[in-house]
């Protein structure tokens, strides 16, 4: 493993303080329990709590500034943050109109969140997202796991909440989007989560991992490399069959790096993407390319779909000024 | 057997060698079918409550549970950060009620404990997860217990218990929890929650074997 | 080498042009000659163009756009553009003020600058970039190369352009923003040239190279892997016995990933260039972390300080609007 | 000798085959000291000219040896690329003012274009660059002619003067181009751009010879 570190155990806290000194301008760190908020509080407004493992940045922290979040929990790198920290962060930022939680949806993240919003002191609500649509016939109890379309998710919850909007209706924008955006992901090669000190998993040079997840949980099949036009293919057939847009719907096109793809091949992505959603009869409104929501270094790219309507598509385009996005003021 | 605080604490430095010393399995299960983080995350808790054992001398065995349960909240993380301290939350409601004087009341106590994980977590057996180990070691203590066994026996059972149960997971398909995003590939790995769970349940029985010796 | 790449030869073209379709409410392409421009043409102002091999994205062409670049001439991978693609570009935008080209001094890069500078029919001038200061005893004749702090000139130079400045005007403060700009960068792996297919050098676990060029030529020095503190005192050092800084002075801190480095592991870094600017008795008033100058896939990172004064501050914090940078607007 | 355009169309082709076989070298020498690219840069141009000999064809000498300067100036890029355009550049000229009749004249206009390349580049002999190469071969090639050697003999002193000044870059410290920035490091390795010369003028030597015969 060769990476930019002192001793793990203080990665966490040495990469915070480093995020919050480049963006004094725009969050506050407090460390133990950990959590940002932005930088002048909000008022009367529903205030947007969102958090996760680390090792998926600029997500959620990165989020954080006027249009979209109010504040962030990290955890440990892919390890859901602890309720101390949310309900820490929530009554740092709670603003007299209730508590939004946005929570990708894995196990972990859940559990934690639950217990937060049963200890927390102010009415509160969850958006769980569950854009990957990698697994395909989900039976399974735990349901879909949350990845890149949480960013959507958060961009218009954020700007719904500007708003003045009631509680129920933030929630309402954040489950809508979350119902009509799939996403799936490929792997060329493993992250290393740092603690571990060796990658997750072995792929050859001639293997790719379809329908990865952003911890580098094996996704849908290991498939053979092949031409990036291929699998952007594939990628777009599940997003399809799952989404079953319309002909003439208008999308929202995001290609995300997990952490090591070079813009250029993310725009390589984009441009066949682009092409086969046209094809599919559907166009492309918004789009978004750059590493978005990360699996630490990992090499490989997402791709999420989100059928746009012109809620969605005011809030997406309303300001925004976070380290991670920023547009219209 | 009764439960008292300083077996509490010895039992927190026992699991926290015993962790250390299962690295590579524990770590390797998550990253085989999950996400590589369950040995840091619950290594993370064992040292927190091994460094806070002087906080717990002087408490009774249900504070201790319940201070080592809030720990386990705010440290662990992860999915095994909830239930983990769901668990101690409910062994020391049970112990706070029914005292824990007896081998049966700390069976119960345990039993009480996976009640509260299963609560959190919505999960079953059967399903690949820590409940395979933690459900049948419940019930091994609880009717051990009520069997009247010896200490020897009833600790020889639920280690019995606790490593079928491992070994159950192994032909499991996922469907709770990270690896269930996996179907049929989650199959011929033991899950990481179990193992975890299974090396404790070593340990302490074997810290009783010793004390009862 | 695993890549998204469907064909070597196309991968330029078809990564250009899934940019500019992600973008096309900023740029417009021009394939053969390649060159991309602003969307909404300059009027009146001396254009800004720049230009230099791929494999730097988001450098150049994600810097088009209000208050930076009017055109951008993208190479072939790790390859100056030719100056047809230049004139063809300046021509498609001049505003009647005169041509500032802005070029990273390497050999290549200035040769064919010059040589369109030499056949093209409008006033021009050129601002040379060479802040990387990893080459020490630089008595060679071609000089010091351009890396990261060529982003800080192109931001400053488009601000200043539009201010309807002349082309002397413009010019000088883009020399006086390279003339008190240092980097330096360090890599932890190769860069693959994909139409190389292999790595551009091998360099194992335990190495780094210290002084790398962002086309992965070889640095100052190969050292041995270790902390990031020591890697990063390393570099500060470099570049304060470069510059020579005044004590109080205001400085630009630049933390520039170069391809495959995680967020986190930036801000890590900048975390303790931060401090130990400090400890030199410097204020950092500006920061920017983030991939800005790409060495393709690369595993690494660059530090660049660039020394302030109130016109720089100014130009830095106008409104731009680009792909890769965007505040203020 | 005289140049004819026919010659001129027949060493494109050669020349484009000789830098494919001579792939490994050329690639790693500007991966070793440089940045990778040198290979597939004078590939791609070695290809633009092949493909355009057809063009070519009904053009005189110096109207030919223009085209291809044009041609590789939009095509090569980096530094060779304005560096090639200009020896084909200085190469057209002096061939457009002196004809290319004899061996002479084609000896003036080889080294006209190395003169123009040397203008562009502002670089000289021993600076671990094509030129150490470039020029020893302009100046065998005008002794050789003004001696009134045999075809056979100029093209013999041609190719050991292109070696020798390849084998010379080995030991220099490059301080001109990119392998400028490595100092001491740059020594050990032949520089790329000397190297696809001396491929590229041992090709054209042996297909003047080949033709002689
Ligand atoms: N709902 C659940 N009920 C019981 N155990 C669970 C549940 N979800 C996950 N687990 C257990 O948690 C373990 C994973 O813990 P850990 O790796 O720390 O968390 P995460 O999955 O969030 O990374 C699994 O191996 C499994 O045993
Ligand atoms: N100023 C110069 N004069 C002569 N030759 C040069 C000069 N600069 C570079 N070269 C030659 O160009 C070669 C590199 O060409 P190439 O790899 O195509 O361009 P780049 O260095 O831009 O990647 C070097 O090996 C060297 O022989
Ligand atoms: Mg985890
Ligand atoms: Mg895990
Ligand atoms: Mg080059
Ligand atoms: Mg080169």
């Amino acid at each position: 493993m060769k990476k930019f570190v002192n001793d793990v155990n203080n990665m966490l806290t040495e990469s915070l303080s480093g995020f919050a000194k480049a963006h004094n301008d725009l969050v506050s760190l407090h460390l133990e329990p950990n959590y940002l908020t932005r930088k002048n509080k909000a008022k009367n407004k529903v205030v947007i709590v969102s958090g996760g493992g680390a090792g998926h940045e600029p997500l959620h922290a990165g989020f954080i500034g006027k249009g979209m979040l109010d504040a962030a929990c990290p955890g440990q790198v892919f390890t859901s943050p602890t309720p101390d920290q949310m309900i820490a962060a929530a009554e740092a930022v709670h603003a007299d109109k209730g508590v939004l939680f946005i929570v990708k949806n894995y196990a972990g993240d859940v559990m934690n969140f639950e217990m937060a919003a049963e200890m927390l002191p102010f009415e509160n609500a969850t958006v769980l997202t569950s854009d990957d649509c990698a697994v395909i016939n989900s039976t399974f109890t735990d349901g879909r796991r949350g990845v890149a379309g949480t960013v959507i998710v958060e961009k218009c919850v954020g700007s719904i909440a500007e708003t003045g909007a009631d509680l129920q209706t933030c929630k309402a924008l954040g489950d809508k989007i979350n119902a009509q955006t799939a996403s799936i992901g490929v792997a060329l090669t493993s992250c290393t989560v740092p603690a571990a000190g060796k990658p997750t998993f072995e792929i050859s040079e001639t293997e790719i991992e379809m329908g990865i997840g952003i911890h580098g949980e094996p996704g849908r099949k290991r498939e053979t490399m092949r031409e990036a036009d291929a699998m952007v293919n594939g990628m777009i057939d599940a997003i399809i069959a799952d989404l079953q847009p319309k002909k003439d719907t208008e999308i929202l096109l995001l290609v995300n790096g997990l952490g090591a793809t070079p813009l250029m091949e993310l725009y390589l992505i984009y441009n066949t993407a682009e092409k086969l959603l046209t094809e599919h009869g559907l166009t492309i409104a918004r789009s978004l390319v750059g590493n978005y929501t990360t699996a630490i270094d990992m090499t490989g790219a997402s791709i999420t779909v989100c059928v746009l309507d012109d809620e969605i598509k005011q809030h997406w385009d309303s300001p925004v000024n976070t380290a991670g996005l920023r547009w219209g003021v | 057997m009764s439960l008292q605080t300083d077996f509490i604490c010895s039992a927190a430095l026992t699991i926290q060698s015993a962790i250390i010393s299962h690295k590579p399995e524990i770590e390797t299960l998550d990253q085989a079918i999950g996400d590589g983080d369950h040995y840091i995350n619950v290594l993370r808790g064992a040292e927190a409550i091994a460094n806070m054992t002087d906080e717990l001398a002087s408490l009774t065995p249900d504070e201790a549970l319940n201070k080592i349960a809030m720990k386990l909240l705010s440290t662990v993380g992860g999915a095994a950060g909830p239930l983990f301290a769901s668990l101690f939350m409910g062994m020391a409601k049970v112990a706070k009620h029914n005292g824990a004087n007896t081998t049966l009341d700390i069976a119960a106590a345990f039993a009480g404990g996976v009640q509260e994980l299963i609560k959190r977590g919505k999960g079953k057996v059967g399903e690949k997860t820590m409940l395979d180990v933690l459900v049948p070691v419940a019930h091994t203590f609880i009717f051990s217990a009520i069997e009247n066994k010896s200490t020897t026996d009833i600790c020889a059972d639920i280690k019995t218990a606790a490593d079928k149960g491992l070994e159950s997971t192994r032909d499991l398909i996922a469907t709770r929890g990270r690896a269930a995003g996996l179907g049929e590939r989650s199959k011929g790995h033991l899950d990481a929650g179990a193992k975890s769970c299974q090396v404790m349940i070593n340990e302490i029985c074997d810290l009783i074997l010793k004390s009862n010796t």
